[in-house]
């Protein structure tokens, strides 16, 4: 009677939940690509002055941040089919935590880049630049710089949330778990552990994003 | 068996919203009182606490609220605790509240002048008229955005209720899907629910953002 | 090692039957819109309740969770579509089987399949964890893409949008596809006839008998053959007398 | 008035008796030593104050006397109150002491009257109308009662300093300390804080200021100290120290911040 | 150097037509009058100093000439280039005129040199060697060469606002222009900054600039321009704006500010 621990099972499928770390980590970083290509020409966008494009980009802000992810990766999987795209668990993961992150990342870095001094603009004008090659080389990084803290805050949730791709059967660390668990009726042991793994992911990536902030964002602030 | 959409349906999805509203309203009282006792915790002077509460921020941060509800809700079974799938998920969604609303709550205390905790302590004021009635009003002001930001994020966290059976809107919405054929359909309606039930709560979070950010800059 | 009622007596005393069965696989077990628990499973688990004169409570359980929710004592006892393995004999106790459902492929009609080798060209969808998960898996030659949803509706969806060409089925999924496409799709392939029996947390003796007395009794008085033929429209095939790897009672 | 170096302690309630003593009190910031053997005696009705260049040790000698700061050695005694880091020792000191920050440190979410009234009611468990009846003749005696119900981000900084004042006497503390109350202020208002100090002294209240206001010196101090590097260099009255500063220290120092006004 | 309103425009390029041009010009914020009917004409190689009270209109007036504020009405013309919000003109324009605020705005995430060759290599066009070797002459111009490597965060305010000089002569502009280039400094720093504004100055350089540092006005200037609300109200050399202004305003302006030097 009772229940008995027994991580022998777990053990025995160790390298196929490594595989599946490698997968959310392979997602996450695509999804954490696209949400930041997103994000940057979101924010382009929403600063531009054309009144269409502004309201498009509040709209999908709005509508991303107000619906749960699940709900937007059915829809990718589900109904893009019925306007001829179909296009497999993988690719519709990557492209819902992109759309998904981007949505936050618009918010974060218009913030960031409000938070840059008017002055720096101007001194970018004033040098002959023009608008375009003035938020590339002087607000970007000081403005991305500013937000770094809530953007992988943000990018390291993605990660989290990659892990209702499974529900697409996207191949993914849950969606290997469940077979694993379909296998060998061992939840509990299955679940414990790749909680663990996911933590230890987190944290892999939270190290990651720290060198790469002490790399491009080397220049000393007062 | 099989049905079309119509107003059952659509009562039965509302049915579930209650569930969903219910579930949020749970964890964010249950997170509230939580999450202030994390973030006093974090900012108490003893290491041992603050380690403790760090600790346990960082899983619950680290980790996906899908395992979370998973692990909690067999989890306190294999100990023995049984307890109504709801209890279950009401203390993982506390926990996991507690964990997100310490931590910017914690961001807004330290975020006060320090010369407001120096005032109090001058004035006499012990440690709970000194938090109560002087450092978390200011601070809860502060953190309110963020606050209702992590509000909107817990009403749509309540679909992974789901999957331990829990028949909220996500699950319901899937069991009417399965139930009359119309997965698009139904879905968009669940989608468009949630929406209506977050949007207004996004749109005062920015408007009182808007505020404090412009009562600041003065 | 866990407070769970552990006899007949436990479960009379404490007033009613908690039974754990599936919330949306029509028409084996599903909660209707009006929120109330129906279904084959349903109609036998109230029997159950019946005979022992206790009120049934149901929790609906989603198909990967219906081990752990009665290992862990959340429920007394499965009627939810158990499919009987020998695998999921080891954790928990199968009573005789009380119903049986036939394991196929369902694919649209055009779809090259004829013998399990053709399932190679094409993704397969099964519902994870479900009987048609464990027979894809086995049947399927090595490399074949099989993608496992969360439950039956996920999986009848992605073959309606194509993000599957076939899908491993349970008797019921051609009645259910034809519905919303007539005539599209069809049986391509016949599996297993794989038994269902109620489930029990492995060495509970008396209340495996109790169950398995339970069975042998609607089985006898035409019980079972009018719940059989309320929801499936047909009668009940013959049972086996012995599974192999299964054991139907405590030994 | 000379400058009196009494050490006699730990005679309660004596009305002679220094309200304030501080002996050999040594203060480190992790490897810094802000405060030296610094020795200190205030008696009551006297008014001092601390001058010396910034990083002297100034605030950090103010705040260790309401306790801000814990000292690594020396006693601290405050109307014969030892303070030893006990709560009871800190309650009963803090409660004597009213102390008046820079930058004011009025509590932005409440009103004026509500500032006023916290503390009295929640130390010393006043009535709620007990603690307003006393906040509104405080708030009189600062001149400033017609913005009892407004809120502190609607007042210009004097008034803030001077609501910040009233707050601190509701407490009727027994001595109050100034830090620097007016170089937050903008020029045009330092002489309306500066006006209410000076009735305050008037009144007879004991008063440790640290201020570079040399005018607000001469007018009221009974005598005046400067610190550098954590140490106590001179103490004489205002005349003698103003005129003939012995320590050369005190003398570049005088005349820095004379030349500026 | 007596004071000359050139209106003749539309020349370009001879030698002794006016560099800028500036005729009835005005700009209004929302509804408030920023600039009125603004005339001013700046020959090759003069030096003008702008001053007059706070709002007056003296950054939006320099901030006209090269396009970052638009106007509503009148002409500005920029070595022969017609400003009409066109693309075209404003680059033409922006890529002679250098500008230096008051708060050097170097670019935090690029070294000096950086800083400096950016422009060059962006929107001259030039190598990356041929930016870099302009770059370090006009560093050593401004004698900050050997920080050439390090970040604007490095550096004093003073040498920061070097570095925004050279930056600027980097694109080798035909007109500086300079709004208060010292008003942010500390007072030992103000003293480089002016030099190397002197020493540009002698070299020939057109400047138009914002300041109150009357010294380097005396200096330097060919003529002071005084603005008040919006409009030019006098200009004359030097000598004789100091000696005798003969607006009232400029007159209660000039004995405000230099009380306080
Ligand atoms: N919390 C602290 N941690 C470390 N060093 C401190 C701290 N507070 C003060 N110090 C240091 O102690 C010294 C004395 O500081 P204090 O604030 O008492 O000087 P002050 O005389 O009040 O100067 P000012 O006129 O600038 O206010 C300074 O060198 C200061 O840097
Ligand atoms: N972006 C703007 N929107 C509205 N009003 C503005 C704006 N910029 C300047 N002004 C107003 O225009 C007037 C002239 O401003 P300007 O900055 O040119 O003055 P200034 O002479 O440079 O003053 P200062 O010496 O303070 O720099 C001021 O009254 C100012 O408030
Ligand atoms: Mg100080
Ligand atoms: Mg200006």
């Amino acid at each position: 009677m009772g229940y008995t621990l027994d991580f022998s099972v777990v053990i025995d499928a160790l390298p196929s939940l490594l595989w599946g770390c490698l997968a959310t980590i392979g997602l996450a970083q695509s999804g954490m690509s696209l949400a930041l290509v997103i994000g940057v020409a979101g924010v382009v966008a929403r600063g531009s002055n054309q009144r269409w494009l502004r309201g498009l980009v509040i709209g999908f802000v709005e509508l991303i941040r107000n619906t749960p992810f699940l709900v937007q990766i059915f829809f990718l999987f589900f109904a893009l089919p019925h306007i001829g795209l179909t296009l497999n668990p993988t690719v519709t993961a990557i492209l819902a935590l992109g759309l998904n992150g981007g949505a936050y990342a618009i918010e974060i870095i218009r913030g960031g880049v409000q938070s840059i001094d008017k002055g720096q603009i101007e001194a970018g004008l004033a040098l002959g630049l023009h608008k375009g090659q003035v938020f590339r080389m002087i607000v970007l990084k000081p403005a991305l710089r500013a937000i770094y803290p809530s953007l992988t805050g943000q990018f390291i949730m993605l990660t989290l949330t990659s892990s209702i791709c499974s529900a697409i059967a996207a191949y993914e660390l849950t969606s290997v778990a469940q077979r694993i668990e379909s296998d060998t009726f061992r939840s509990f042991e299955v679940y414990f552990t790749i909680t663990g793994l996911y933590l230890a992911i987190s944290w892999l990536m939270m190290t990651g994003f720290s060198v790469f902030s002490r790399r491009y964002f080397n220049y000393p602030t007062r | 068996m099989g049905t079309t959409f119509g107003l059952g349906e659509l009562g039965f999805l509302i049915q579930g919203l209650k569930w969903t509203v219910l579930l949020a309203a749970i964890a964010f009282v249950g997170g509230g009182i939580g999450g202030l006792g994390v973030a006093l915790a974090r900012v108490s002077t003893s290491k041992p606490l603050r380690r403790i509460t760090g600790g346990y921020i960082a899983l619950f941060q680290g980790t996906p609220l899908l395992m979370q509800l998973f692990v909690i809700y067999y989890g306190l079974g294999l100990m023995g605790l049984m307890l109504p799938a709801w209890v279950a998920v009401a203390i993982a969604f506390t926990l996991h509240a507690s964990a997100f609303l310490g931590e910017i709550w914690r961001g807004a205390i330290e975020a006060l002048p320090k010369g407001q905790f120096e005032a109090a302590r001058a004035l006499g004021l012990h440690y709970v008229p000194r938090m109560r009635d002087v450092i978390l009003p200011q601070a809860l002001r502060i953190a309110l955005p963020a606050t209702i930001g992590f509000l909107v994020q817990l009403i749509k966290g309540t679909s992974l209720a789901a999957i331990v059976g829990f028949i909220e809107l996500a699950r319901a919405g899937q069991i009417v899907s399965n139930q009359t054929y119309a997965p698009l359909l139904v879905f968009t309606v669940v989608g468009a629910l949630y929406f209506a039930l977050c949007w207004p709560l996004s749109l005062y979070g920015s408007r009182i953002e808007g505020r404090i950010a412009r009562a600041t800059a003065r | 090692r866990n407070a769970v009622a552990q006899s007949l007596a436990d479960i009379k005393s404490k007033g009613k039957l908690v039974v754990g069965i599936q919330g949306d696989n029509a028409p084996w077990g599903f909660v209707n819109t009006q929120g109330v628990q129906e279904g084959f499973d349903a109609d036998i688990a109230k029997l159950f309740g019946k005979q022992l004169g206790l009120p049934v409570e149901f929790v609906p359980t989603a198909v990967a969770n219906r081990i752990p929710a009665l290992v862990t004592g959340r429920v007394d006892i499965l009627f939810a579509t158990m499919g009987m393995y020998p695998d999921r004999a080891k954790s928990i106790q199968f009573s005789k089987p009380y119903a049986a459902n036939d394991i196929i492929l369902v694919a649209a009609k055009g779809t090259a399949i004829t013998t399990p080798a053709d399932m190679k060209n094409f993704a397969i969808g099964v519902a994870r964890s479900s009987a048609q998960d464990t027979a894809v898996t086995k049947v399927a030659p090595e490399g074949t893409t099989i993608r496992r949803f969360d439950d039956d509706a996920a999986t009848i969806q992605a073959l309606l949008s194509g993000q599957v060409q076939a899908v491993g089925a349970n008797q019921f999924y051609p009645q259910r596809l034809n519905k919303s496409q007539p005539g599209a799709y069809e049986r391509k392939l016949d599996f297993v006839r794989q038994y269902n029996g109620a489930g029990t947390r492995l060495g509970q003796k008396e209340w495996n008998e109790t169950v398995n007395a339970f069975i042998d009794t609607i089985k006898a008085n035409g019980e079972l053959a009018k719940v059989y033929q309320t929801w499936m429209g047909f009668q009940p095939p013959e049972f086996p007398t012995s599974l192999e790897g299964i054991p139907f009672t405590v030994s | 008035m000379p400058s009196t170096a009494t050490h006699t302690v730990d005679a309660p309630h004596a009305a002679d008796a220094p309200l304030i003593v501080m002996e050999d009190v040594n203060k480190w910031y992790g490897a810094y030593h802000a405060l030296r053997d610094v020795n200190l005696s205030v008696r009551r009705g006297e008014k001092i104050v601390l001058c010396g260049p910034s990083g002297s040790g100034k605030s950090t000698l103010i705040r260790c006397i309401n306790h801000l700061e814990t000292i690594k050695s020396g006693r601290i005694t405050v109307d014969g109150v030892r303070l030893d880091d006990s709560t009871r020792s800190v309650d009963a000191v803090r409660s004597e002491v009213g102390m008046v920050f820079q930058n004011f440190n009025l509590f932005p979410h409440m009103t004026v009257l509500q500032n006023c009234t916290l503390a009295p009611m929640r130390v010393r468990g006043v009535t709620v109308a007990a603690a307003e009846a006393t906040a509104k003749r405080f708030l009189e005696r600062v001149r400033i009662a017609e913005h009892a119900h407004k809120y502190p981000a609607q007042l210009s900084g004097g008034q803030q300093q001077r609501v910040a004042i009233a707050r601190a006497l509701c407490m009727e503390p027994k001595v109050m300390l100034f830090d620097e109350p007016t170089s937050a202020l903008d020029p045009e208002m330092v002489k309306e804080v500066l006006d209410t100090m000076v009735s305050l002294a008037r009144d007879g209240m004991t008063m440790v200021c640290v201020t570079h206001e040399m005018g607000f010196a001469r007018q009221v101090a009974d005598r005046v100290i400067f610190m550098a590097d954590g140490q106590i260099l001179e103490q004489a009255d205002p005349e003698s120290f103003f005129r003939h500063p012995t320590h050369p220290r005190a003398r570049s120092f005088l005349g820095e911040i004379l030349a500026h006004h």
